[in-house]
């Protein structure tokens, strides 16, 4: 089962994705944003990181991309596709997600160990969750806050694509605390805490237990496994 | 607007009389005549442009290189063992083993952070990085040391937020975990912040590169961003004059970075490494192609033709001086085999990293320079970058310092009184220097990567360097600027120690030195003694724990008026260890361990946190130090650690054992009974000495129950001091830390005082 | 050289919170007199040679597709800048 | 409500990495006719009651001391919006 991870220029975490990918039981493949091949992936990453800089606005420049265009065909047609952090922000711009994700209300980058809920555990990517599962994954970004109009937020929480949401804190001043929303048909998700940085012990975030020992991260990706599997 | 035509060097010749701005320029009369007598005739403008950023303080070290030269003779054969690079070139390169090699630096970026803080800060953290680049490295993370004014100056402020946002945003955006580093407040630095940025790369044996352009016909490529108007006049007006002393410039002084265009840089140097597709590489920094070329001529075949009319620019109305002199940031300069240089473009190309052959390697022994068909510079290139003027300073022994010596701490009354000491540990906890630091920290990503084992506030930062060996590296820097000023040799050595202490704690075994040497004017007879007594110190004090300096920066002039800083020389140490699994963090994470305070405790006030915050005191000497019982505690640690008999070790520094204490349950809320009697008894002394007393070589470890026998005798066998001081107990809400018979103050006071403190300022 | 002015903002029904964080700035320091600030974007595209209808209707569909989001942002302007350059 | 609207530009001498960025994802997407781009800010400060001589003397003020960097900004213009309000 090969899983891609897409490489934009300023890309920061395509390898922790990579990693995440093969901890989680998968092949990842290293994907080229200039290209327009898929490599016959089964799934789709689009990782963390500051494409372009992120200077026009977060994700806006690499939504253009060649590969773009690959992407979003193949998630209009079912395939599994996640968007962290920048990836999220990618897939806002391409449309492929409601909404828009602004500079952080306190303005201010921002690295925490972020409790979330997992509002659907019926999507592509959420499937291993317990419904409303709390779990600890980390955030970091600078323009993490999620808007949208009041229609759409009413319909992201009406038809229960709100997927994940903060918990404690709201980090970045996101509406209706959105952590992370997927499509209707559940297979394209976007979130902005960091999955791929919690997939190992002693390189997670903190936890009641132990420092550093959070591996919630890991059943996103198992969990896209299994979807693809079944 | 008409073209402006550089000085070329036959109209050099044949105008002798004709009167430049050296001055201007910061050059002085003597260096000026020296120029005309190496070339034989007067410079052209663009020489002199080159040679006036080369021979600054900044790029010459031309006050400071007779001290720094006694970092390459006190070494021993052990020293060099693991050093595959040394002192002098772009960074130092250490062998780890495993065919692993780590090259790491730290260097100064004050001036231009506080004219434009954001900016100044964040190019100070791109061009450390390129700097690492170079070595053939991959970039893996990033420290920043830094010193602000007063916290409730109302400039402050402003310095801090541009300083940390410039370092979050430029470090964050390449992708470099940033893994500690420092943050002081004293009214020394109110005019002169320092802010420091340490950069560490990896790299294999096999993939070292190194500065140089051998190979007769090679060519010489400059790629990156396109050359602008940017700093101009940086190197050598910013960086050898104090700022009020700036004049006129039509060009900005302020370089603007751009994140995007580094990580793309860097992601293409790799790649063009692992093609094997460059001879020879520089990084530009200050004096830009000033510097690149004729330091990669110096250190090669010794020629060099460049054509400057292909310089990309970004301005075009930049004349040839001015091209010669940018700043501008994210380029590098390659040497490159003509056969080789396809598939250098392609790779370039991929990237989107704009590039042009400026020239080539010749066998001449000359720089040579052509400007819109016209010789424009041509000159012997070590004359440009090696052979610079040379001071030797004069020195001066501050007489005030014999009165700073004897004003002791000693005089100053102490508290007795459990409530008192209760409000002085508070009181401490909540200083700026020693509250929490995560109004800065949380603002930088330490997960980026995926490697990082420690970082802040652990006592050193940690990265897996071999995913499957867990081979790894820690690094910590620390200075204490008061130490410092009461004792620059004592400062300095203090300053090592604290930092081979720190990356011991975490079980690694200290292996190598980078500094960056902040200190005031060196014009300054009693600054210049400072300076020469830090270097010695450092240098003593390295030979004695038998780990080299691999490379650093020195930074003058760093002043308010006439006002130098506090001599402040970061020093940081990289350590080893085998596997980042056996790391030992620096808090408590669980209750029922024993706590154990390891070395002596002396009553050694003069200097210290309690003094400066309780009583707004400095006066004294520094604490003695013995880098023997350094050494031991480091051994120490390290055995423990090998056999898993620690679950945390956190090194004595400021603020001494309160400090410790503190840190250790404001962590992860775990409290505890503590008891000092023992102290007290065994070392002879009051209470306020057993709490805040700054006595070196001290560190507190907790050891689980069931292993408490083995760890004592290990302690015993090896003859180091331990005493059990208490236990861990409590966790969450009812989480307390209990002073037995002196005072008890619930976890959650000490966390809110400490974590007010920063965002009352600043946020 | 010529040069096409693109203005984007903020739509209005929507947070601005950078522009919030101004103007709470200002309120704190005296400055009542602006109840409102909101951030927006404002683009200088030079152009080689002159501007026509034809490059003006390209600097349209791209501030509309790349220099704004449609789903948060508003292009509140297209248009040539005054020749005198006051932006050089 | 009448609206003080400031430009704020890069300062022309100074890289605009953000400028540059875009002016690459236009030529990279086929717009080649634009030379260079240039990204500043544009602030809408809405004022209570009608712009007199001191509002607007206070927002240039404001303009140069707190909405630009002057070490690496210009503000270029300072100005009643026109009543239309195009930008609401
Ligand atoms: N500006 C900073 N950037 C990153 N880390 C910092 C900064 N300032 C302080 N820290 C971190 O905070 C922790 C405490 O700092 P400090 O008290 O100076 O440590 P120590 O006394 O052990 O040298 C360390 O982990 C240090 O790396
Ligand atoms: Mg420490």
């Amino acid at each position: 089962m090969r899983v891609g991870v897409i490489t934009f220029p300023g890309s920061l975490d395509d390898r922790d994705a990579q990693r995440a990918i093969r901890l989680a039981g998968a092949e990842p493949v290293a994907l080229w944003h200039g290209e327009h091949d898929l490599k016959k992936v089964d799934a789709i990453v689009l990782p963390g990181g500051f494409s372009y800089g992120d200077y026009l606005r977060c994700g806006a420049i690499a939504s253009h991309s060649p590969i773009m265009a690959e992407v979003v065909d193949a998630a209009n047609k079912g395939m599994p596709v996640l968007g962290i952090c920048n990836g999220f922000q990618m897939l806002v711009e391409a449309h492929l997600l409601p909404g828009g994700l602004i500079r952080n209300d306190h303005g201010r980058f921002v690295r925490r160990d972020q409790m979330i809920r997992v509002e659907n555990n019926r999507t592509d990517w959420t499937n291993k969750f317990d419904e409303s599962e709390e779990i600890v994954i980390p955030l970091k970004n600078g323009e993490g806050g999620y808007i949208a109009d009041k229609a759409t937020l009413d319909r992201l929480e009406g038809d229960g694509l709100v997927t994940f949401r903060y918990l404690g804190v709201n980090p970045n001043g996101s509406l209706n605390d959105i952590a992370g929303i997927s499509n209707e048909r559940g297979n394209v998700v976007g979130l902005m805490p960091h999955p791929e940085h919690a997939v190992e012990r002693g390189f997670g975030p903190n936890t009641a237990d132990a420092m550093r020992s959070g591996i919630d991260g890991l059943r996103i990706f198992t969990s896209m496994i299994a979807k693809v599997l079944a | 607007m008409s073209r402006h035509v550089a000085d070329t060097v036959a109209n050099a010749a044949a105008t002798p009389e004709k009167e430049q701005p050296f001055a201007a320029l910061g050059l002085k009369p003597d260096e000026y005549a020296r120029i005309r007598e190496i070339l034989g005739r007067r410079p052209t403008s663009g020489e002199l442009a080159m040679y006036s950023v080369m021979w600054s303080e900044h790029c010459s070290y031309k006050s400071s290189k007779i001290y720094l030269r006694q970092f390459g003779q006190k070494v021993t054969d052990k020293m060099r063992e693991r050093l595959m690079v040394g002192m002098g070139e772009n960074a130092g390169v250490v062998d780890i083993g495993e065919g692993w090699a780590v090259t790491f630096k730290v260097e100064s970026h004050n001036h231009p952070s506080y004219i434009e803080p954001f900016q100044g800060a964040a190019t100070g953290v791109g061009g450390i990085v390129r700097d690492i680049i170079s070595m053939g490295a991959r970039p893996v993370a990033v420290m920043d040391q830094l010193r602000f004014g007063a916290i409730d100056h109302p400039d402050t402020a402003r310095v801090v937020h541009g300083v940390v946002g410039g370092i979050s945003f430029y470090g964050n955006c390449l992708g470099l975990p940033n893994i500690g580093g420092e943050t002081v407040f004293d009214a020394v630095y109110q005019g002169n912040p320092l802010v420091n940025a340490l950069a560490v790369g990896v790299l294999r044996h096999e993939d070292l590169h190194l500065a140089n352009a051998s190979g007769v016909g090679n060519k010489v490529v400059l790629f990156g961003a396109r050359t602008g108007g940017d700093g101009i006049g940086g190197a050598s007006i910013l960086a050898s004059d104090s700022f009020d002393s700036t004049g006129p410039t039509k060009r900005p002084a302020v370089q603007v970075g751009d994140p995007f265009a580094e990580k793309v840089l860097i992601e293409c140097c790799l790649e063009l490494y692992a093609g094997g597709l460059v001879e020879g590489i520089q990084d530009l920094g200050a004096a830009g192609i000033s510097c690149a070329t004729s330091e990669l001529a110096s250190n090669g075949d010794g020629g060099m033709f460049v054509e400057l009319d292909n310089v990309l620019l970004r301005d075009p109305t930049l004349t040839a001086e001015e091209i010669l002199m940018s700043e501008s940031q994210e380029r590098m300069m390659a040497v490159v085999k003509p056969e080789k240089l396809e598939a250098f473009l392609a790779v370039v190309a991929k990237w989107d990293v704009e590039t042009s052959v400026l020239g080539e390697v010749t066998d001449t022994g000359r720089l040579i320079i052509h400007h819109g068909g016209e010789e424009i510079v041509n000159v012997d290139p070590r004359t440009v970058a090696i052979d610079g003027p040379v001071y030797e300073r004069p020195v001066a022994y501050p007489a005030w310092i014999d009165a700073l010596q004897a004003n002791s701490a000693s005089a100053l009354p102490r508290a007795t009184e459990g409530d008192e000491l209760r409000e002085q540990f508070l009181a401490l906890v909540a200083s700026p220097n020693l509250a929490d630091t995560s109004y800065i920290t949380d603002q930088y990503d330490y997960y980026v990567g995926g490697n990082t084992a420690l970082a802040f506030p652990d006592d050193a930062g940690m990265i897996r360097v071999d995913e499957e060996s867990g081979l790894g590296f820690a690094i910590a820097t620390d200075a204490n600027g008061r130490y410092c000023q009461l004792d620059p040799y004592e400062g300095a050595r203090l300053a090592l120690a604290e930092a081979f202490r720190n990356v011991s704690m975490t079980g690694a075994v200290p292996a190598a030195v980078t500094d960056c040497l902040n200190f005031g004017s060196p014009e300054n007879p009693e600054v210049m003694w400072q300076f020469m007594r830090s270097v010695e110190g450092l240098g003593d004090a390295c030979m004695e724990l038998e780990i080299p300096v691999t490379g650093g920066n020195v930074s003058f002039y760093n002043q308010t008026g006439d006002q130098p800083i506090h001599p402040t020389p970061v020093v940081g140490v990289l350590g080893i260890i085998d596997d980042v699994e056996r790391r030992v963090p620096s808090a408590w994470q669980d209750e029922g361990n024993n706590i154990y305070l390891l070395g002596v405790t002396r009553t050694e006030l003069d200097g210290s946190a309690w003094a400066g915050t309780i009583h707004g005191h400095l006066g004294g000497r520094p604490p003695q130090l013995s880098l023997n019982d350094e050494k031991a505690l480091a051994h120490l640690v390290q055995g423990a650690a090998l056999e898993g008999l620690l679950m945390s070790a956190h090194d004595l520094s400021e603020g001494g054992l309160a400090q410790a204490l503190a840190e250790s349950v404001a962590r992860f809320g775990i409290g505890a009974r503590v008891w000092l009697n023992d102290i007290i008894e065994r070392d002879g002394m009051d209470l306020t000495s057993a709490l805040f007393s700054e006595s070196t070589a001290r560190a507190i470890v907790t050891v689980p129950r069931e292993d408490d026998v083995k760890f004592v005798g290990l302690c015993e066998a090896r003859g180091y001091p331990v005493l059990r001081i208490g236990v861990t107990d409590g966790r969450d809400y009812e989480a307390t830390l209990h002073v037995q018979d002196v005072f008890t103050v619930p976890v959650a006071e000490i966390r809110e005082r400490s974590n007010a403190t920063l965002p009352h300022y600043f946020a | 050289m010529p040069t096409i002015v693109v203005e984007v903002m903020p739509k209005a029904e929507l947070l601005d919170p950078a522009g919030k964080a101004v103007a709470g700035a200002l309120a704190r320091l005296g400055h009542t007199e602006f109840a409102n600030v909101r951030i927006g974007k404002r683009f200088e595209l030079t152009v080689e040679g002159p501007i026509t209808e034809a490059t003006l209707a390209a600097a349209r569909t791209i501030a509309e597709e790349m220099l704004s989001n449609q789903v948060i942002e508003d292009v509140i302007s297209v248009h040539e800048a005054p020749a005198s350059g006051a932006s050089a």
